[in-house]
């Protein structure tokens, strides 16, 4: 069964990718990287099933956790971003590059 | 189910418990209305006072999970030097833009507890929540100009691109723990040889991440943005201190745990390596703002680093942790010219040498020793990294790397090239604190010290 | 008692010294004693050396050691045989001549101390040249009597000709010297050593080696002598290296007297006759020495029969002359070659200094065609120019008469196949060689005057410090002959060898006798009876006339076969094409190059945040990859 | 029916839902169904959880995401009051180069991990003392760290959103 | 017109003053120094040490005088150079030229970590680079002392620190604490090149210092491999390993690139005539008179005696390249039209002698490519000199719009003709011993390249002679007689600068002896070892 759920695990990690590559929004994009996270988090649950200790489940409150923080964070600066610019589509903020 | 136990000792621990203490009293204090460089200079004396007592806390804590042995207390006075300097840098830079806010004080000091603990951590968890307290707080650092456009971009690509990194390392960890059941280090390297397939995917991704901090190429990407967007000082922190820290833990990684992978590990460091040394000077050359060659320079600097880790061996190790001081006063010490002359065009520069004489000889120092010319530290660094290269065997890439650092010569020598042997097209709006002069002096000094005596350095 | 004979080269030196930095300041008195008691007492010390030789005695003596490498040890010193007693005699009697006639010929010049200096260093550097006791001293003052020579031909810098030919003569001479050198070092390597005493009896064992350039096998001992005779043809102005002597007569006439007429120009033959057992081992050698003096010493009597430079007719005799010696080198008759060069050093420095003594009446005029009938002007010029044209000539009783013959009877007795074209050869040339002096006899000191009047009105005999050298030079061209010198020297360098009987000789003697005074009477016949003939016979042969006007057009052969493609291959091919394009454009094009690179790689950082993830998500592929391969 | 086909189905179940709700997540252009689908994806996400015998964590991602995250978003969405995304593009210019790198990386990724073998163990039974006795004591350290990274984030947040009229100049 | 004429009195009264006050400070001070090092030599009075760290001193001090204090700068680098140079005196003196081992070692541990010291020693080599060096030191200060007006002092701190680092060089025994030395000096140098020279400068400094820079690189890995082979860093100990054949070859090259770069050979030449030729006077005198021999040292250091088997293998390319060196320049050198860079490449071509001796490896070659270096340090260190000097006057080195000028500086055209003579090797002066050793030592080795490199006699008399004709003969051109006006002849700082040349040029010419005998057995000595490595090899 452990690689049916890394299947899905790989699965779901692969269309946040892909969310968060195509889409021009900001706020999508991080809800792409939440939905990446929720891949993980499954990946190291079932490990931790399939292993059979904790470990695991702990490592998905620590990632759950830091996901909640970082998308606290995330959300601010894109609001930051917003408020400054109006803009909120990651492919209209290329004033820096060379 | 038996529950593990493990012993609840953390005397060793203790400069970080005393940094978080007084982190928080800071930043409470920063709500307050105090004058914001009482605050900055406090911070710098208390990092200074703590400095020295580092050593004394060498040992273990909570078991395993937190190792402060030599390695790790070399590179956490690293990063409180860096951390201090960058404090200055800061202080200097609060004084007369009024736009960065005191929580910085707060904020960066809480990213470099994050660094030391990350240096210390020897369990997979605390690694990662140490990492995200970091790069947390590095994200804010590089908001916090949050009335700048151009900082605004860089956050927003800093952020994005560093969740991306955590999200693949958070997978390659998974991986990594469903291979050895394990977050534990030392579990992990005995289990690592049993389901060494899984480990090693683990392991790849997993080390994605560190690439991603230490902007190796093709994860540089941020860093050439990031350092021109964010502000002069922050820039600085970012583009030493977290390198020295993330340094240090892929080293551990890669050398303590995955020692008898080296084969494996290293066969892709080497194609990152040479990627990154020949792009990243090549990058460098047609730069015009300074702080985006700097970006391009320090990500040929990473280069040159994992050269040392590719050898594969303790001493090979040992000379990045070297390496990464010396770096740091380097590194630090052009961003703090920078801020100091308040310009970021090189074309600028022309015939700084006139009007500032004391922070043009400071840049010669410091570009001279990134190139790597005696008698400065940079120098015997990078020897030190060349020596345990071709010690491993890996003659070619420190050719390679050779001809490149000339590459490198020719864009770091412009900068000087400009400063003393070009006239000047007008006189620098600078600004000229006591915080600069303590900084820069440092630096140089350092870096000359260093260079000459090299006895901290080997 | 023999470190005394140091002081022959030391005074000359110190007079150099004294000259150089202080003559600027010093007034012309200063200047002329200096000079002249320096050469004087040198010429005293030699006196007395000459008389310790003349008694039998070989003075040799190392003063210090020059250079010590390894094997290589070379000493300056100083070695007094019969040999260089006579070139003594030559070079310290004529210098100090030359030097008195110059007090009045350069007399309110403002390069006097300059030339005084020069003057006194070339007594010097040619006193190094013959009294050394090792190869290198001999080359030591070979360059240097150069240097002198370059100096004082261009002396009058400020005229282009006149740096010119310094440069020139330099130059030459520095092509000569590149074979010398050689030389030097190939006899080096074979003997390990440079001092003449201890070279010559090692060169028996060389005899047979041979040595292997670039797949020829050559005769070690020839090759070392032709490489040596290379400098002696640059120094003694022989064919092809002859062309740098006329020029050099840009300087003043008493240079060309002392330099390029007496001594230096003769330092070739010295070289020769000191190197006697080596170039007695080599027959090819020798032959090449003789058919190189003997074709010399045609051509340039050829040449000389219708330049109109007075100067330059004397200056080709002198090649010619110089050829002669090499003629009797050649032959094994050193001797004869010495005594000729003996004899040819008072009355050639006679001819030149008369020349000056004209040119110093004539305001620097050169053109015998612009003279004429200056006999009544200058009466004592006049007859010792007439003393030195008979010497030359080989009238009988007078000095070139005595060693000329000698010459030709060595050539015409000679055991050798080659030895009677050689004579004949010799013997056409003393035809043409009184032919052309008499010529400048007739045409400058009879007839009419054929110049300005202004020049006119100033003719004037020289003053006397000017005439008296002039006398006492014709007085040596009328008796030196008397003293043998190929007797004097023949411990050193051998007897001549013939291979006929000695009452022959006396037919050799009368035939160039009558050669000389058909070339005398010719003259006569041509320039003061029939004057129209010249123009006839220049109508008639005017190609000849041509080319001999254009000294075989060597200059030009030499700047279009020599110069030219040097310049060409240094501007075109080394700096434009070598350097600049193909190294520099490798130097600068590789910086350009990453240039280029760099800016083409910075458009991938596009700015674009998705841009950035995807390069990031190929770079986990490559790295999933890697992992996966290995 | 046995337990493992149960599963099975069940996994085929969360496996198609989840898939669909997460290209859903990206594909809708309105971004307030995002949030919904997000929603629903997180809950399907719970319920994985629940399967895997992580009761604790289930609730955990209720509470945390549905509860704090995004909650988060749709303050957040609503403060910038954005509606401009419904008139423009959804996607970048370059969103096939996006997708076949996605796609790239799936492939490598999974051809590499597919044919790994785990030594089976006994499934775990979860435990929730159990879990918050290794919680508190073993994993004390990085929880401790994990407090202060809550509160990096929150003062990193506040400040950034933080309007402050002193210093907008 | 008049208070100009007065100024410059005032001015050249000034200066034989300062001169004065400067000669006399010196002296007291060397007096001082000397004294002490007389009392001191019971504990070893470390002498290496004093001469590297005595100008870094120097410049520290001159550091905190007041730039205004223009005088006071150049007065106080003055007598640091000649106190300098008196210090380094006792090192010809007190030379034992008896024995083959280093002398005044001086031995520190300073890198304890990988064993590598702090060690400086001499030998019969080294010393005449380093009095060499010392001197020509005291005349770059001279001949700046009016050409630089700028940041004058950055200028002569760059020149002692470049003065320090250039006899570390040749003092230091340790391989390690050698490319520190090689390395350090190249920032100042770079600096005087790029700051204080002509209207190219930036390029040609950049160029130096890359070209330079990407040799001493490949030198460093070779540095690298070498050590991590042995475990040691000593230079004299490195020379006693045997390496393989294979990785001698490597190593040999890795060396060369450096050195080669440094001498120049050819084709690795070309930031030589952009170097020499845009640096100010003093700049161009130490490129030319001890920086590019440092690479020719090390050839005699390292190459020679650690790697004689791959010297053995390449002597006929080196020695090929050396004769393309010395015809190449010669024949570039008929061409040029810029006074500096006629003489720069004669410098080429020069330095072709040097190596075309040294790959003899034989005695006389050897010696002979010594002292050809100090020759040309000397004689070139000279002309540069020379043109830096009536550069200053008349503000061109084009050499078209020059002529004539020995009528109008007639001291000058007479030190120039010296320099001349001996820069196309006439016998009596230096350039004619080094020359003909060179030659022999060659013709003894490999017959047609001596043959061939002798063709630049040739050659470089017609190119010195033609430089010479078209500056100094003639008729003086209008553009001279309207900018040589108001200085006229040499001054007497300008003499006294030129005056030890003309000395050596003549002492080394006629009685070589000294310098000969001082490095003959430091010559033989490396020889033996030479060819006792590649008899045991056979």
């Amino acid at each position: 069964m452990i690689n049916e759920y890394l299947l899905l695990s790989a699965t779901l990690f692969t269309i946040g990718l892909i969310g968060f590559i195509i889409r021009r929004d900001l706020i999508v994009m991080l809800m792409c990287l939440e939905i990446m996270f929720n891949a993980v988090n499954i990946s190291f649950a079932s490990f931790s099933y399939y292993n059979g200790n904790y470990t695991g489940q702990v490592f998905v409150l620590f990632s759950i956790a830091v996901a909640a923080a970082e998308a606290a964070v995330g959300l601010a600066i894109v609001l930051a971003l917003v408020r400054i610019t109006g803009i909120n589509h990651s492919d209209e903020i290329t004033g820096l590059r060379g | 189910m038996n529950i593990p136990q493990i012993p609840l000792d953390f005397n060793a621990l203790i400069p970080e418990i005393t940094i978080t203490a007084f982190a928080s009293i800071i930043f409470l204090l920063s709500l307050l209305k105090i004058n914001k460089s009482l605050l900055v200079w406090t911070s710098v004396i208390f990092l200074i006072c703590l400095i020295p007592l580092i050593p004394v806390f060498e040992g273990k804590a909570f078991g395993e999970f937190f190792l402060n042995d030599f390695l790790a207390i070399y590179l956490k006075i690293t990063v409180l030097l860096g951390t201090v300097i960058s404090l200055l840098l800061l202080g200097s830079y609060i004084k007369s833009r009024l736009i960065l806010l005191k929580e910085s004080i707060a904020l960066i000091l809480f990213a470099s507890l994050g660094m030391m603990l990350l240096i210390s951590a020897r369990e997979l968890i605390s690694f990662f929540v140490s990492l995200e307290l970091m790069s947390l707080s590095l994200y804010a650092l590089v908001a916090l100009r949050k009335y700048d456009k151009r900082a605004n971009e860089a956050a927003i690509k800093y952020f994005m691109l560093g969740g991306l990194s955590t999200v693949i390392m958070l997978f390659g960890i998974s991986l990594l723990y469903g291979a050895t059941k394990s977050t534990d280090f030392i579990f992990i390297v005995e289990a690592v040889s049993k389901n060494s397939e899984l480990s090693l995917a683990g392991l790849s991704l997993f080390i994605v991440g560190f690439c991603f901090k230490i902007a190796l190429i093709p994860f540089h990407m941020w860093s050439p943005d990031v350092y021109e967007g964010a502000p002069t000082p922050v820039t600085a922190f970012i583009s030493t201190v977290p390198k020295v820290a993330v340094f240090g833990a892929f080293g551990r990684i890669l050398i303590e745990i995955f020692q008898n992978y080296h084969i494996q590990w290293s066969s892709f460091l080497i194609v990152l390596a040479v990627i990154t040394i020949i792009i990243g000077n090549l990058l460098a050359l047609p730069q015009k703002n300074i702080k985006r060659m700097l970006a391009y320079s320090s990500i040929a600097h990473a280069g040159y680093i994992v050269l040392g880790l590719i050898a594969g061996t303790q001493e090979g190790f040992n000379s990045v942790v070297t390496y990464m001081l010396v770096y740091t006063l380097m590194n630090i010490g052009a961003f703090t010219v920078v801020i100091a002359l308040n310009e970021e065009d090189i074309e600028n520069y022309k015939g700084l040498h006139k009007f500032h004489p004391v922070f043009a000889l400071s840049m010669l120092i410091f570009m001279f020793s990134l190139t790597g010319v005696p008698p400065t530290a940079g120098f015997i660094v990078k020897f030190n990294i060349f020596l345990q290269a071709i010690k491993a065997g890996f003659t070619w890439l420190v050719i390679i790397a050779v001809l490149f650092t000339v590459v490198s010569a020719y864009y770091y020598l412009r900068v000087v090239m400009y400063m003393y042997m070009k006239e000047p097209i007008k006189s620098p709006n600078s600004f000229n604190h006591r915080e600069l002069e303590i900084a820069i002096m440092f630096c140089a000094l350092g870096v000359l010290i260093l260079g000459i005596l090299p006895i901290y350095l080997i | 008692m023999e470190k005394v004979y140091l002081l022959i080269p030391i005074f000359p030196l110190i007079g150099f010294i004294i000259n150089i930095i202080f003559g600027r300041f010093s007034k012309i008195k200063t200047i002329n004693t200096i000079a002249v008691s320096s050469i004087f007492i040198s010429f005293i010390l030699s006196i007395f050396s000459v008389y310790e030789v003349f008694m039998g005695k070989t003075i040799e003596y190392n003063f210090y050691t020059w250079i010590l490498s390894d094997d290589l040890k070379v000493s300056f010193g100083y070695l007094i045989d019969q040999l260089t007693a006579v070139m003594l005699i030559v070079v310290t009697t004529v210098s100090l001549l030359v030097h008195i006639y110059s007090i009045g010929y350069m007399h309110g010049d403002p390069g006097y101390a300059r030339y005084f200096a020069y003057l006194n260093l070339f007594v010097f550097s040619m006193l190094m040249l013959i009294m050394g006791n090792n190869l290198l001293q001999l080359y030591f003052g070979w360059e240097a009597v150069g240097l002198c020579s370059y100096f004082l031909i261009g002396f009058w810098y400020k005229k282009k000709s006149a740096s010119d030919a310094g440069k020139k003569a330099f130059i030459v001479n520095r092509i000569g010297d590149f074979g010398f050198a050689l030389g030097i070092f190939l006899l080096f390597i074979s003997v390990q050593t440079l001092n003449y005493f201890e070279l010559f009896p090692k060169l028996l064992g060389l005899q047979g080696q041979t040595v292997n350039i670039i797949g020829l096998n050559i005769d070690l001992i020839t090759l070392i002598a032709i490489l040596l005779f290379c400098g002696a043809v640059g120094k003694s102005a022989q064919l092809p290296l002859h062309v740098w002597l006329p020029d050099a007569m840009e300087g003043p006439t008493p240079v060309s007297a002392l330099i390029h007429a007496a001594t230096m120009v003769t330092a070739g033959i010295f070289m020769v006759a000191r190197l006697n057992p080596l170039f007695g081992l080599s027959e090819t050698a020798l032959a090449i020495v003789a058919f190189t003096g003997a074709i010399t010493s045609f051509m340039a009597a050829t040449i000389g029969l219708v330049q109109r430079d007075i100067k330059r007719i004397i200056a080709y005799s002198t090649i010619s002359q110089l050829g002669y010696m090499f003629l009797a080198c050649g032959l094994a008759a050193y001797g004869a070659g010495i005594f000729h060069l003996y004899t040819h050093a008072f009355f050639k420095a006679l001819l030149f200094l008369c020349a000056g003594s004209v040119m110093h009446a004539m305001a620097g005029e050169l053109d015998i065609y612009k003279m004429g009938g200056l006999r009544k002007y200058m009466p004592i010029t006049y007859i010792t120019f007439l003393i030195a044209a008979f010497a030359i000539s080989g009238v009988p009783g007078l000095s070139g008469f005595f060693s000329k013959d000698e010459i030709l009877w060595f050539a015409y007795s000679s055991p050798k196949g080659y030895g009677k074209i050689l004579w004949l050869l010799g013997t056409i040339t003393a035809t043409l060689t009184a032919f052309y002096t008499f010529r400048i006899l007739f045409v400058a000191f009879h007839g009419k005057f054929k110049g300005d009047t202004e020049v006119l009105h100033h003719l004037h005999e020289s003053p006397k410090v000017m005439t008296y050298p002039l006398i006492i030079l014709a007085l040596l061209s009328l008796f030196a002959g008397y003293f043998s010198v190929s007797h004097f020297i023949t411990p050193v360098v051998g007897e001549g060898v013939s291979a006929l009987p000695h009452e022959e000789e006396k037919i050799v003697m009368a035939i160039s006798i009558f050669a000389a005074l058909l070339g005398i009477f010719l003259a006569f016949y041509m320039y003061v009876l029939k004057p129209q003939l010249t123009e006839s016979l220049y109508m008639r042969f005017q190609k000849v006339y041509k080319i001999l006007w254009n000294k075989y057009y060597f200059d030009e052969l030499y700047n279009y076969l020599f110069v030219k493609p040097t310049l060409w291959i240094s501007r075109i091919i080394v700096e434009k094409i070598s350097d600049r394009k193909i190294i520099e454009g490798v130097v600068n094009g590789i910086p350009k190059l990453c240039y280029f690179a760099g800016g083409k790689v910075r458009n991938l950082q596009t700015g674009y945040l998705q841009h950035y993830a995807i390069l990031m998500i190929i770079g986990v592929c490559i790295i999933l990859f890697i992992i996966l391969s290995t | 029916m046995n337990q493992i086909a149960v599963d099975q189905a069940f996994f085929i179940y969360f496996y198609i839902s989840l898939s669909l709700l997460s290209i859903a997540v990206i594909a809708s252009r309105n971004i307030i169904h995002s949030v919904f689908f997000l929603l629903i994806f997180l809950l399907h996400v719970a319920a994985v959880f629940l399967f895997l015998n992580a009761e604790f964590l289930m609730v955990i991602q209720i509470i945390v995401y549905v509860g704090g995250v995004l909650a988060l978003f749709v303050f957040a969405i609503m403060i910038m009051n954005l509606k401009e995304e419904l008139k423009h593009r959804k996607f970048v210019k370059f969103a096939g180069a996006g997708i076949f790198s996605g796609l790239l990386f799936f492939t490598v990724f999974y051809g590499y991990i597919r044919n790994i073998k785990l030594s089976p163990e006994k499934p775990l039974l979860s435990d929730v003392n159990v879990l918050s006795s290794i919680l508190y004591s073993y994993y004390l350290l990085p929880f401790e760290i994990l407090s202060l990274v809550l509160l990096v984030a929150l003062i990193g947040g506040i400040i950034i959103a933080k309007k402050d009229p002193k210093e907008d100049k | 017109m008049h208070s100009e004429h007065e100024r410059l009195n005032d001015y050249r009264g000034e200066l034989r003053k300062n001169l004065l006050i400067s000669v006399l400070a010196s002296i007291l001070f060397s007096v001082l120094i000397i004294a002490f090092g007389g009392w001191a030599n019971n504990i070893k009075y470390p002498i290496l040490s004093t001469l590297i760290f005595f100008p870094i001193v120097g410049s520290i001090l001159i550091l905190f005088i007041k730039r205004q204090n223009e005088e006071l700068i150049k007065i106080a680098t003055l007598i640091i150079s000649i106190v300098e140079f008196i210090l380094s005196i006792p090192l010809y003196f007190s030379f034992d030229k008896t024995i083959t081992k280093m002398q005044f070692t001086e031995e520190y541990l300073w890198i304890p970590r990988w064993g590598i010291k702090y060690a400086l020693g001499v030998d019969g080599i080294s010393v005449l680079f380093i009095l060499l060096s010392s001197l020509l030191t005291i005349l770059c200060v001279l001949v700046s002392w009016k050409e630089i007006n700028k940041k004058i002092k950055e200028f002569y701190i760059s020149l002692l620190l470049t003065h320090s680092a250039m006899i570390g060089v040749f003092m230091s025994l340790d391989i390690f604490l050698f490319y520190i030395f090689w390395e350090a000096m190249l920032i100042p140098m770079y600096l005087i090149v790029g700051v204080w020279g002509g209207p190219n400068r930036i390029y040609a400094a950049i160029k130096f210092f890359l070209y330079t820079f990407i040799g001493s690189l490949l030198m460093l890995i070779g540095i690298i491999v070498l050590y991590i082979y042995t475990g040691t860093s000593d230079i004299l100990k490195l020379a006693e390993f045997s390496y393989p054949y294979k990785m001698q070859l490597w190593l040999f090259w890795a060396f060369l690139a450096a050195f080669a770069v440094k001498v120049p050979m050819w084709p690795v030449h070309t930031w030589l005539p952009d170097a020499h030729t845009e640096a100010p006077t003093a700049g161009s005198v130490i490129l030319a008179g001890i920086l590019i021999k440092m690479g020719a040292y090390g050839l005699l250091r390292f190459n020679l005696p650690m790697f004689p088997e791959a010297t053995v293998a390449m002597k006929p390319l080196m020695l090929i390249l050396s004769v393309i060196a010395i015809i190449y320049g010669a024949l570039i050198c008929l061409v040029q039209t810029d006074l500096k860079r006629l003489i720069a490449y004669s410098s080429v071509s020069h330095m072709g002698f040097v190596t075309l001796g040294i790959f003899a490896l034989n005695h006389q070659g050897i010696q002979g490519g010594i002292l050809q270096m100090i020759n040309h340090g000397i004689v070139t260190g000279a002309l540069f000199l020379c043109v830096g000097m009536v550069y200053q006057r008349t503000h061109t080195r084009e050499i078209a719009k020059y002529g004539g000028l020995a009528t109008v500086m007639p001291i000058y055209a007479a030190l120039f003709m010296l320099f001349t003579l001996a820069s196309i090797g006439l016998p009596g002066t230096n350039g004619f011993v080094g020359e003909f050793l060179i030659l022999l030592g060659a013709f003894k080795s490999w017959k047609l390249m001596s043959i061939l490199g002798a063709t630049a006699l040739v050659i470089g008399a017609a190119y010195m002679l033609w430089l010479y004709q078209k500056v100094f003969f003639e008729n003086t051109g209008n553009y001279i007689t309207e900018h040589i006006t108001g200085y006229g002849d040499l001054n007497s700082r300008e003499i006294v600068t030129l005056l030890p040349l003309v000395f050596a040029v003549l002492w080394i010419g006629f009685y070589p002896l000294p310098i000969l005998s001082f490095m003959d057995l430091s010559v033989k000595e490396l020889l033996n070892h030479f060819n006792s490595v590649i008899g045991a090899m056979r």
